[in-house]
């Protein structure tokens, strides 16, 4: 779960790791006790907001409410902007980059500095990113920071205020179950303090059991991905009109890459996992008739997901409901006889092989 | 021979009481797998098909010298079933859970390192050897004995695949299923390593999918390291892309992780791609 | 650094490990705020105080006030006894043993329990003390705990109790660098309250620097042992009357072995290390001289403390206070014909070998 | 050959540029070991006795193929810097510094098997093959190039040994000071097991001391798999009883841990007991 940077600076503040003096402002009574110049962010889940125009500088009060008014409900690559960030403005001295985030090739936590922080990071060549994994059955030691920050070529107290926020940023990587804690720019201000001028913290998912004090935060779903996730189905919105259901994301990633050969385009991905309940079957597939796709593709490998249970599931939404798109279905596996028994009357067109499912599947949704 | 599990392995299962340990433990069963033991704390003194309970894996280890351990417990407990089957003496490690915290898994792996042992998983379908043993929940009727070795990323998709060998009549030696997680024991490069020693495989098939760099590592292990032929899937060429992880998930991977990059990789060190996960077979049939 | 039994349970406190009410007691004022019947128990740092009569139980003031006196001052194996804890008596359930230590073998923290808990737990066979071991990169882990509870057949809710003492103990053994944490009797009260009746806790010295709570008590040390400790000297006094100083603990050993085989007893045990300092010579040396031995025999293999740095601190010290009973020196190894120079004027007995040194040492200590 | 330090030991010095780093780097360069680099942070660029200094093992190790480090490093910093040589890749790791917490030992032996890392120490003088190499603090003219294995958990005591040795003109394979420490990376089996394989061996001598059960184990592993003879000199017979650790050291030990168990087991693996210390080479002479 990403969190927003305000929430992500409330960490920050908890683990005693330097952020500008600011608040969340919902209107424009909120701008008091801040000092001017401060800045306005809207808060979204996305990268790139600062040349969308969701970051300004504000001189005073009239200045601010005009901004405010600006940022406030703008769109930023189809996020609607409904929280504020106002933040006193700090004078920086030296702008770095941090980040802790998971090497999955050496399973371990990696640390990546650099002294060239700032939007353009990406574009850093790798030999002034300095690198350090810590290996997680002994966690963070001296001279993992040590290595990083003796790179940095920054003065003595500099070397000193960074060395503490890494370890500081560790610690809540590790304690807060993180794939990602990220803070661009970490800025040394003119005053010497090290501070965390933005932060991207993204929390497992897997672990939120374990941080009942982060309150889930669901905004980067639609409404029926929303539904999904809370009945537990894997379910993503894309932008195409054919309804891909099958069990395993493997099956189902290779189930759209079949359509895209053929020149159709998925429209939601509905992974059914590992079920064995029909009445799971029967919510996914009301979800899928929600998402209105021109053309639902279901496409079955049984194994620990019996054919049979799938199609007991979708016979009864038909049974009840109707279906109003034209349904291919390809089954295969654990019980596909007693699977295409149980569908044989409910209309579906069948297909043999997983090309041919796909070829008619991409001829009907371009309407042929 | 095989790899990892064959006629030698002695299986406990941790989480054996509950409904998919009961159901998986008969199946292992029926494919021949010699399964010795349960764990379930405070049920030692029951049976499942005929299989002795006990309280904890050291018992178990002590009673039956079990040397593999398939894990189903819950997430939440995965972590202390790993660490607890480690310091009884497994030698072998199957996780099945999905859904643990990776931070957890991070560490098991690395215990397991520490122990010599070879862990595969966590979100894994589990390994078969067909004709010796299976140790996990992967559909035993999909299999048949032979010389194709299988490692992959993804489940259904896997079985899709060694359905369609066995039903040409190419057998498998083992088929791994390495887990879906980010984080996982065993990855492609272990798994080459054991089917290039093992004599009974005599080609390979690797299925894997978008996002990590697993892939292009393994290509370039193939390159260095792998004389026998190796055919793959990918999936996920147009899948959307997954969750960014930052400027650092962009900067780690520099390019890699689409399946653009994967392909490319593989093609480079020699390895026939298919485009449908069904062509494997066709391919195994003309250059295996 | 062995803790006295009301410190060790003051560190149990603060780990939230019950244990019974009481308070240090000073004199007789000190028993107000404590219910009877209470317990009177010696401090000291050895074992054996129970069957020595230092722990009594009272049951009103008048009976307090006797035994309280009788217990003060009183001398358990060499130790008098200066501190009295007081504590309100128990209604015990069940006595159990728990104890973590170091297995230095498999080199890692060894958990034992047993059902038996009491003054003969070292009479209980081993099959009824149940040993958990925890690899110190994990650390301890909820099978850990399982393992050994439920071994011990308790009801389910003391196995809770149980479980949740070990995991604290644990915790103190290792955030304060413990040698031993043993509690016996860990009991289970009528009430099902689980607590520590003893405490021995030992800190390991070379982490003391980490615990400044932790203040240092000297009670097991002669005042001569404690001046050598504060210079840094490894000095310990023994029964007997030669005087031994060697460097390296292994040499020093090996030289009282001798000893003890020509009939002799060792009297002083300094062990010189690995130093190249003369000063520190002369001051252990000095020391040497304060025990009064009848004999010293000095013992030397120059290799990193050179002969020639010993000699010149031995030198040293005769030339200016004189030296009132025999020195016998073996000399051996690096700069040892510098060192023999040295030495020759200043009225010593030099032996070429161990075995001939330690005779003549013998001989000379028994007055022959 | 030799054990754990030979011709191809390329020494790094971490703590070196301190009063004993520099004294010990110009011994060991004397001796003819190769040491290749010192590390202290903050000083990369400076030199000792022509010896370039890093800031940290990763450089060093990148820089100049660094196998080995010897650690000299204050206590406090003891189990940051066997980390550090640890995650750079250093395989044999001597760790001389005395006083170090003893759980900080336990956990960086255990990560030193997890890294398939030879750990010796701490509190250890070092390691010696004559005419190969010496890392450690051991006095360099004590010893001849020979077929003699020496492990101790002494210091002074075994160059007293070693000195004897030499002097009948018994040289020396390998000697290794294990270390003094209640926790300790190599033990007397370790040990044992290399010599037992290293064919410039011929005999063995261990020096043990009272406490713990090393001598115990020792003498147990050599009547099963050493053929080597072994000789011993246990210090201690008569030396006061250590701290008593409770309760708990009574149950573990059960009556080990003292000379006489010591000297009991080892007269029954066949090995031969020195009385004193100068005697082992009289044995070695006429049994070895």
């Amino acid at each position: 779960m990403k969190l927003f940077e305000y929430r992500g600076k409330e960490l920050f503040e908890k683990h005693d790791i330097s952020v500008p003096k600011g608040k969340l402002v919902k209107n424009e009574k909120d701008f008091s006790g801040l000092n001017f110049p401060f800045i306005l962010k809207a808060q979204v889940p996305i990268g790139g907001r600062g040349k969308a125009g969701g970051i300004k500088s504000v001189e005073n009060l009239k200045d601010a409410k005009e901004k405010f008014s600006q940022i406030m409900g703008m769109n930023i690559r189809g996020c609607t902007v409904r929280k504020v960030l106002a933040e006193e403005k700090i004078d920086i001295e030296k702008e770095l980059y941090l980040s802790i985030t998971l090497d999955r090739s050496k399973r371990m936590p990696l640390i990546m500095i650099s002294g060239e922080g700032g939007m353009d990071i990406e574009s850093v060549p790798d030999e002034k990113i300095f690198k350090e994994w810590v290996n997680p059955l002994i966690g963070i030691q001296p001279f993992n920071i040590r290595s990083v920050v003796s790179k940095l070529k920054l003065e003595k107290e500099e070397e000193k205020g960074v060395a503490k926020v890494i370890s500081k940023i560790y610690k809540l990587f590790r304690e807060y179950d993180c794939e990602l804690v990220e803070i661009n720019p970490l800025i040394i201000s003119k005053d010497g303090e090290v501070m965390a001028l933005d932060s991207k913290v993204n929390i497992n998912d897997d672990a939120l059991y374990r941080h009942p004090d982060i309150e889930p935060e669901l905004v980067e779903l639609t409404p029926l991905e929303k539904d999904a996730k809370n009945k537990g189905i894997a379910f993503i919105q894309l932008d195409g009109n054919i309804g891909v259901i099958a069990n395993g994301a493997g099956l189902t990633m290779a189930t759209l890459d079949a359509l895209t050969h053929f020149k159709g385009d998925g429209g939601v991905f509905l992974d059914l996992g590992g079920t064995d309940d029909p009445e799971k079957v029967k919510q996914a597939f009301e979800l899928m008739k929600k998402a209105k796709p021109k053309v639902i593709f279901l496409n079955l490998f049984g194994g620990i997901t019996k054919c049979d249970t799938v199609a007991k599931g979708v016979k009864a939404v038909i049974t009840k409901e109707g279906i109003d798109c034209p349904v291919i279905t390809r089954i295969k596996g654990c019980n596909e006889d007693i699977a295409k028994d149980i569908l044989k009357d409910a209309g579906l067109i069948t297909a043999a092989t997983l090309q041919d499912a796909a070829q008619k599947s991409c001829e009907l949704a371009r309407g042929a | 021979m095989a790899i990892f599990v064959d006629d030698k392995t002695k299986v406990v299962v941790q989480g054996a009481t509950g409904h998919q340990g009961m159901f998986h433990i008969g199946e292992m069963l029926d494919f021949g797998t010699k399964v010795v033991a349960g764990v379930t704390p405070g049920k030692a003194g029951q049976e499942v098909h005929g299989v002795p309970i006990f309280n904890d894996v050291k018992d178990a280890v002590d009673e039956t010298s079990a040397n593999t351990t398939l894990v189903l417990v819950p997430a939440r407990f995965a972590k202390d079933a790993v660490f607890e089957a480690l310091d009884a003496g497994i030698k072998t490690v199957v996780v099945i859970t999905e859904n643990i915290p990776f931070h957890d898994a991070m560490e098991f792996v690395h215990y397991a390192k520490y122990n010599d042992a070879v862990l595969v998983g966590p979100n894994s379908p589990g390994i078969a050897s067909p004709g010796k043993s299976k140790v996990g929940i992967l559909p035993g009727g999909i299999f048949l004995k032979g010389n194709v070795g299988v490692a992959s990323r993804s489940g259904t998709l896997t079985y899709e695949i060694v359905n369609s060998l066995s039903e040409k009549g190419m057998g498998q030696s083992t088929c791994v299923g390495l887990g879906g997680d980010p984080i996982t024991g065993t990855s492609f490069i272990g798994a080459l390593d054991a089917f290039e020693k093992d004599k009974d495989t005599k080609a390979v098939v690797l299925v894997g999918e978008i996002g990590g760099t697993a892939e292009e590592e393994a290509a370039e292990y193939i390159t260095k390291n792998i004389s026998k032929p190796v055919f793959a899937f990918i999936a996920g060429r147009t899948a959307p892309p997954g969750k960014r992880m930052g400027h650092a998930g962009a900067i780690i991977a520099r390019g890699k992780g689409t399946a653009a990059s994967k392909i490319k990789a593989f093609e480079k060190a020699g390895v026939k791609l298919a485009k449908f996960p069904t062509d494997i077979a066709d391919l195994v049939e003309k250059y295996g």
